[in-house]
């Protein structure tokens, strides 16, 4: 509305009080039936999606799994079975073979990259003790440098087989996961970096060692917990 | 007797310095000529290559802008000779030459001519044509290749006649750059090898020596504000000498920050190009400092082995602001309360 | 602030050096000018309102003798600088190119040319009988700036003024009158000095010289009568060193407030050769009538220092000193500050120190091509007043006014020209800045 | 306020004459953060569109029913709920589009464009010719992003909605899908709508002047 | 990921992912005032302030409704929420201090509506920041946001006595400082890791 009119129109057609509320009312009523609706419609679409989303990353990183249930670590610092769509709290993913045999878990961990925070998904091996997958869910690394973090093959080899073993004690790995330059990787715990994006590749191996150091541990001494699962 | 002809009327001053924008940007090719030639000596036909094309590309392209826009040209005042060597000479030497070729036309155009051309830039323009190479193409653009390789007056790197619009194939020379050295494997580079040049970089930069010979002839002409460069390696040395004491091994030494990389040749040539610098003594000290801060904060924290470019474009952003923050108090403003 | 000291020397912050082109006459002794066969007289050669005519025309009168009085107290009188007949009382021209009134005397072919004294004005009078006897005898500064010194030295009520400059530092490029006036005419000066120290009541008095005229200096301070209680400095050699505000800064670490006076800092500066007319003429009760001017440049023959009567035309200066065939510019005074002569028919007045010619090779380098500003700071490191030379050139060309005046202080600028001098791109600066101080007062004026 | 234009002149002069980004410049943030390709600068162009027009439609057609005083408030509900349908269809049509586009299609609501068009026109004009005025602008807006989009995803990326267009030896502009590439292109853009302008402008200087010159 | 420490967060938001020229955020507001210097600076204290009230009011709005389950409502809760806390505050500030009025409140109606306020509260929601961390990264953001105005400001006055050609002026000349803004800041990358 412009200033002219503002000046000229007549007061007396003030609203009333009863009109504006009419109108917010009206209108605010209107609105909520129409998200509530829309939610109501796409919500099942969106789990679904999501849910498939989570499941394909998982089958990427467990190579012979086929079929993944949700545990959550309890405070006691055990894991308990997921029921349903509920997603508080820390989540590992095991993954099971046609044989309904578990063939690893799967965790989610994040760390900061050059440009932002670089989210991925990994896979553990109870057999190898050593990750053997990794996908990369979020990053904002530049193209052509950064994001060689998900296409270099020579970096995701890497990730066929990470040894994460732990410890002596049980309480921590073994040997650090480390990154190293490119083409001088001589221990299966070290990352073999990628010239001209060293910082995203060693961001990837510092992410995961922070996160194998927090979960291997705890999912080891508490294997149990996922094997009753048959 | 002057009777029949006639005065010329002008108002005062009637003599001039007799310094001249043309004879200082001459003077300043004058003193970068040293740096090209140590630059073709170590890096032989790719060096020369390099820099030919980067000189034309930016002359050529400001010389078609003045066309293009019916203006005289002004490539005769030499300044885009100057933007054109010294952006050649950050170049890493055996980058493909199309890929110079853009640069320095993003140099003159989004660098100086778009801004109305000499005198108006806000950023140097040489650093903007690297700067957004670096960012299209950072492959390429920190790719080295070593200095005084055998059969370089001979051979080019395969990557340097690569087609236009194509990607760069390397041979398998590249090497790291003594930055790259410390900050990735914590490898120090002998000082000698520093100030001689006997490492790879940027094609200007691996020579300390000559580049501070004709920063101190532009001193000496009174060409080149030496607060600048002073003030940037006071900063530098005094800023990384302080994270030197406190932890040798994690911190490079500060004549190590002071001879590597781009610091001598950002500092002496590109800090203190006139247009996008500060123009008061105490702004320049400032800007200095700021670009010395900045440029060890990048190398030490920073996801980046480098930082002068990127520092020196921050000075040249804060450059208005120094000056006016730094505006001196004029002659007997401080005595005016006191008179009325 | 403090005064700068380099290499021992005392000077003020900033400025400029150009070649200074001194030594061609700074070893010439002062010598006679003969009379021009007419004289052309402005009756107003300072600052203030012209003098009113006493003459008319047809009148024969002496040298020495009285042809203009004083219109008001910023005024002064004029004195017959030779005897002759006045041929005429009307308009002539003026170095500022407008025409202004002037007296028209014939001297008289052959004359002796005695001059009789006046009324002496004995140095025991009080300081108010010696304003009038200055105010009388016609004398303005000598400087450059012609302003009436009866007026600067009449001391209000309520001030005082410590310490007395005499200023013989002479900072402008080929002049060297000042520095013959110290070295032939130092008795005068001191006797001067006395005049202005019992009518300013100051205690001392600094003689300032620039260290480019170490004999000068030396002769000054050998002949330093001991009753006075002052000294001789010598300066570094940098323009415009000259200027009363800069001298100030450099010998007292005194700053005149901005719009305000020498009084308010307690300090008054007078010429060298100021003090000198006084010295001769007050003790004799005459007026000026010539006075010592450097004739110098490229251009001119025979370059000398020369007591010059008031009033003679440029054209016989020149014809009588001989000029190349190809000059093309003539200014009254030096290169820095001078102005151009509009024609050859403006006359010597008292305020002209010097006159330069300029040939056309000499003059070549002031026509380069001009450049957009490169920000170089070359001007903002020149300028004495700390402007800020750059910005207010872009503020002119874009006719911003009232920014420069009201933040960038414009009005401040007193036109010594530096910026202009050492500009790389040739951007006439001070140019624009007189033009655009003209403009802000016109908008001043019109607004109130 | 009631123009004489038709129905189509007000589609018409969203695509070109008053186009929101070339010429009106509104609406810059999403224009500049999700064109780094293509398919995201149409996606977020057309949710822009469709919010544009839906809010266009309810604001019109309630025009005489919202009191002044509670427009702007009641303007942005309509809006903030139109946008959260299409930031839920998104998810449920695609999660990596919605991945690309982020936080940027909800940041719709506050794009002044909407509001804008709200305020200055569906507010004071029919439903029809409030739908009409939605539907330009809002391709207009949806056909500068891919303008945009386009440009950096060929030079960026050598591909146009995610096919390849040249040999594989292409050297991508990695600038171009950075955020400077963002402001250089829309920076060239404009530049290239100015300098069109400018000519015009110059042709029909030239022209006005041979037609004086021809009566005189 | 809600360990990231303060000073990585504060760097974060204000150099390395600067929210206009890496997130390309308020985008209006810095090419509508950045023109003077004086407006830009009172600006970025605005828009800092704005930022740290409806961080702080996000941050609450999110906790009730995820307490009640209703997702949906997010982002109409936030622009309802944030405008009238604005406004709120606007009110308050006029009573309080004029003085601090005068200078911040002409601004404060211009940018409740603004895409960085909004951004903001939504980007830390989806990060799952902490109140303190929310608080700090407000903060960071404000920061960086006026650091990008005012070094704009100071450009583009100095260009305002530039011959500039005429089909740059405008809009393409803010834009194209902005690209070269946004360049230089890419030097900071990797900075906050
Ligand atoms: C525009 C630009 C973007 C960059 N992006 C990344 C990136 O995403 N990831 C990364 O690790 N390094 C990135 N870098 C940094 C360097 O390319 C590289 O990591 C560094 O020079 C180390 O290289 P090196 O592995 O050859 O030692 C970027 C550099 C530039 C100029
Ligand atoms: C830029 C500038 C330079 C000056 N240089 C001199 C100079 O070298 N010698 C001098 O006597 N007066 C010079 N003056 C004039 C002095 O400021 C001052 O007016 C003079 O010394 C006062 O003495 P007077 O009134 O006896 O002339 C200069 C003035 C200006 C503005
Ligand atoms: C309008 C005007 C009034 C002045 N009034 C006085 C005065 O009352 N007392 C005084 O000592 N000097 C006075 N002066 C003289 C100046 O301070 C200064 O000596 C004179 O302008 C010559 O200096 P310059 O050649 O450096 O410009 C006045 C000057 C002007 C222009
Ligand atoms: C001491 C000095 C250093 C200069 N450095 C640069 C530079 O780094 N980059 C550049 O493009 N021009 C440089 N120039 C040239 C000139 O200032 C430049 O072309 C202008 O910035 C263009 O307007 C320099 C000039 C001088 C006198
Ligand atoms: S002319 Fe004015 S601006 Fe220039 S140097 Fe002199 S006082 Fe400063
Ligand atoms: S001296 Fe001339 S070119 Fe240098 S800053 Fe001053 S005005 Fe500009
Ligand atoms: S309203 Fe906000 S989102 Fe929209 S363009 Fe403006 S600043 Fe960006
Ligand atoms: S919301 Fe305000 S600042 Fe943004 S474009 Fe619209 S009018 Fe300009
Ligand atoms: S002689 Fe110094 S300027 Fe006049």
């Amino acid at each position: 509305m412009s200033q002219s009119e503002l000046a000229t129109a007549p007061a007396p057609a003030a609203p009333s009080i009863w009109h504006m509320y009419r109108a917010m009312v009206g209108v605010g009523v209107f609105c909520g039936l129409l998200i509530v609706s829309v939610f109501q419609v796409t919500l099942p679409i969106i789990e679904r999606n999501k849910a498939e989303a989570l499941q394909e990353a998982i089958f990427e990183v467990l190579p012979n799994a086929t079929k993944s249930t949700t545990y959550r670590l309890t405070e006691a610092g055990g894991f308990e079975l997921v029921e349903g769509e509920d997603d508080a709290g820390r989540l590992v993913y095991a993954g099971y073979d046609d044989a309904e045999q578990l063939v690893g878990l799967a965790v989610e961990a994040e760390g900061m990259g050059y440009q932002d925070v670089i989210a991925l998904i990994y896979g553990y091996s109870f057999t190898e003790q050593a990750i053997v997958g990794i996908q990369v869910l979020e990053s904002k690394e530049t193209p052509g440098l950064g994001d060689k973090i998900e296409t270099d093959a020579d970096f995701l080899e890497n990730f066929k087989s990470l040894d994460v073993s732990v410890g002596e004690d049980g309480s921590a790995l073994a040997n650090s996961v480390v990154p190293v330059k490119h083409g001088e990787k001589t221990q299966p715990w070290e990352v073999d970096g990628i010239t001209g994006a060293t910082i995203s590749s060693v961001a990837i191996a510092n992410l995961l060692d922070r996160s194998a150091q927090y979960w291997v541990p705890r999912i080891r001494n508490n294997l149990a917990d996922f094997q009753g699962q048959e | 007797m002057a009777s029949g002809k006639t005065l010329e009327i002008r108002t005062s001053p009637h003599i001039l310095s007799g310094y001249s924008v043309d004879t200082i940007m001459f003077n300043v090719v004058l003193a970068l000529l040293p740096v090209a030639g140590f630059c073709v000596f170590a890096f032989g036909l790719a060096g020369l290559l390099t820099l030919s094309v980067a000189v034309v590309s930016c002359v050529v392209t400001e010389d078609l802008i003045c066309r293009a826009t019916s203006k005289p040209s002004t490539v005769g005042d030499w300044s885009v000779t100057i933007t054109g060597l010294l952006y050649g000479l950050t170049l890493p030497p055996g980058l493909p030459l199309w890929m110079t070729a853009v640069g320095g036309v993003i140099c003159v155009a989004l660098g100086k001519t778009l801004f109305g051309g000499l005198g108006y830039n806000t950023f140097n323009p040489a650093l903007v044509g690297r700067a957004v190479l670096q960012a299209a193409f950072p492959v390429a653009m920190t790719s080295w290749i070593p200095g005084f390789a055998a059969g370089r007056f001979s051979s080019l790197p395969l990557s340097t006649l690569t087609l236009p619009f194509t990607s760069p194939e390397y041979d398998a020379i590249t090497s790291a750059t003594p930055l790259a050295l410390w900050k990735f494997s914590r490898e120090a580079t002998a000082t000698s090898d520093l100030a001689m040049g006997f490492i790879s970089g940027s094609a200007g930069e691996t020579s300390s020596v000559f580049i501070l010979i004709g920063g101190l002839y532009l001193i000496a002409r009174n060409m080149m504000n030496w607060r600048i460069p002073a003030a940037i390696f006071a900063s530098v040395f005094v800023f990384s000498g302080a994270l030197y004491l406190v932890d040798p091994t994690r911190y490079a030494s500060p004549i190590f920050m002071l001879f590597s990389g781009g610091l001598m040749l950002g500092a002496t040539f590109m800090a203190t190009d006139m247009v996008s610098s500060p123009m008061t003594s105490r702004g320049c000290y400032l800007y200095g400092a700021l670009i010395g801060v900045v440029t060890i904060v990048i190398r030490t924290w920073g996801g980046l082995p480098e930082g002068v470019m990127y520092a020196i474009l921050l000075g040249n952003a804060f450059a208005p602001h120094l000056d006016r923050w730094t505006r001196p108090t004029i002659y007997g403003a401080k005595g005016k309360e006191a008179a009325t | 602030m403090r005064p700068m000291r380099l290499l021992g020397l005392k000077t003020f912050r900033h400025g400029v050096h150009p070649p200074e082109s001194k030594d061609e006459t700074s070893g010439l002794p002062i010598r006679q000018f003969p009379f021009a066969p007419l004289l052309i007289i402005p009756l107003v050669q300072h600052m203030g309102a012209p003098s009113i005519p006493v003459v008319e025309e047809g009148q024969e009168v002496e040298r020495g003798q009285r042809i203009g009085r004083p219109d008001g107290f910023m005024s002064v009188s004029m004195h017959a600088p030779a005897s002759g007949l006045v041929r005429r009382v009307a308009l002539a021209p003026s170095i500022t190119g407008r025409m202004v009134p002037a007296v028209y005397l014939e001297p008289f072919p052959g004359s002796t040319q005695e001059i009789e004294n006046g009324t002496p004005c004995p140095l025991d009078s009080t300081p108010d009988e010696i304003i009038a006897a200055i105010q009388d005898a016609g004398v303005v500064g000598l400087g450059g700036a012609a302003f009436p010194t009866h007026v600067k030295l009449k001391i209000p009520e309520g001030k005082f003024v410590d310490t007395l400059i005499i200023n013989g530092v002479e900072c402008e490029p080929f002049l060297t009158t000042d520095h013959r006036v110290m070295l032939e005419e130092s008795k005068d000066i001191f006797t001067g000095i006395r005049y202005l120290l019992k009518v300013t009541g100051a205690e001392r008095v600094i003689i300032a010289v620039e260290a480019n005229k170490p004999d000068a200096a030396e002769h000054l301070r050998e002949t330093f009568p001991a009753d006075l209680n002052g000294s001789v400095e010598v300066l570094q050699v940098k323009y415009p060193q000259g200027a009363e505000k800069m001298l100030f800064s450099a010998l007292l670490d005194r700053e005149v407030p901005s719009r305000g006076l020498p009084l308010d800092i307690h300090a008054l500066c007078c010429n060298v050769a100021t003090a000198a007319q006084l010295g001769q003429l007050l003790p004799r009760g005459r007026g000026i009538q010539e006075r010592v001017i450097t004739v110098t440049g490229p251009a001119v023959k025979r370059k000398g220092n020369y007591r010059i009567p008031i009033g003679t035309p440029l054209r016989f200066l020149l014809e009588h000193v001989g000029v190349a065939d190809d000059v093309n510019r003539v200014f009254l005074g030096g290169p820095m500050m001078g102005a151009t002569a509009p024609s050859l028919e403006v006359s010597i007045t008292k305020g002209t120190s010097g006159v330069t010619a300029f040939t056309n090779t000499a003059a070549e380098r002031t026509h380069s091509p001009v450049y957009p500003c490169i920000r170089c700071g070359y001007c903002v490191d020149a300028c004495p007043i700390f402007l800020d030379p750059s910005t207010l050139g872009r503020l002119a060309a874009t006719e911003q006014f009232s920014t420069m005046a009201d933040e960038y202080n414009l009005m401040d600028c007193f036109e010594c020209g530096s910026c202009s001098f050492v500009c790389p791109s040739h951007i006439p600066l001070v140019q624009r800045f007189r033009a655009s101080k003209a403009a802000v007062r016109k908008s001043k004026a019109g607004a109130a | 306020m009631a123009s004489s234009k038709s129905g189509t002149d007000e589609f018409i002069k969203g695509l070109w004459n008053e186009n929101p980004v070339f010429v009106q410049v509104l609406g810059m943030c999403p224009v500049l953060a999700v064109s780094n390709t293509a398919m995201n600068a149409l996606a977020m162009g057309l949710a822009t569109a469709f919010v544009l027009v839906m809010s266009n439609i309810v604001v019109s057609s309630l025009r005489n029913f919202i009191p002044k005083q509670v427009r702007i408030a009641t303007y942005i509900l309509i809006i903030a709920t139109f946008v959260t349908v299409v930031d839920y269809v998104i998810q449920a049509v695609s999660l990596d589009l919605y991945k690309a586009l982020g936080a940027f299609i909800s940041l719709i609501v506050v794009n002044c464009l909407i509001l804008g068009r709200a305020e200055a026109f569906a507010s004071k004009n029919t439903v029809a010719r409030s739908t009409m005025d939605g539907l330009g602008m809002g391709i207009g807006f949806a056909f500068a992003l891919f303008c945009l989009g386009a440009v950096r995803e060929i030079l960026g990326n050598g591909a146009l909605f995610g096919a390849q267009l040249f040999h594989d030896s292409f050297e991508k502009w990695v600038v171009m899908i950075l955020p400077s590439g963002g402001f250089f292109t829309l920076a060239a853009w404009l530049l290239l709508f100015n300098w069109l302008k400018q000519r015009k402008a110059k042709k029909e200087e030239t022209a006005a002047l041979a037609l004086q010159k021809e009566v005189a | 990921m809600a360990d990231d420490s303060l000073w990585t967060i504060f760097i974060n938001a204000s150099l390395v992912n600067n929210f206009v020229l890496a997130y390309f955020l308020g985008i209006c507001p810095f090419l509508g005032v950045s023109a003077k210097l004086e407006t830009a600076s009172r600006m970025g204290g605005a828009v800092t302030f704005v930022m740290l009230v409806s961080s702080i009011c996000a941050f609450g709005i999110q906790t009730l409704l995820v307490a009640i389950d209703a997702p949906y409502l997010k982002l109409i809760a936030f622009i309802a929420v944030i405008a009238s806390t604005v406004q709120l505050v606007e009110m308050f500030i006029k009573k309080v201090s004029p003085a601090l009025f005068r200078s911040l409140g002409i601004f404060l109606p211009l940018i409740t509506t603004n895409c960085a306020i909004l951004g903001l509260a939504l980007f830390q929601t989806n990060k799952g920041y902490s109140f303190v961390q929310c608080i700090v990264y407000a903060l960071g953001a404000g920061a960086g946001f006026t650091l990008a105005l005012v070094l704009m400001a100071g450009l583009r006055e100095k260009l305002e006595m530039a011959e500039v050609p005429d089909v740059t002026k405008g809009t393409a000349m803010a834009l194209m400082i902005a690209g070269l803004l946004s360049v230089t800041f890419m030097g900071f990358g990797g900075l906050g890791g």
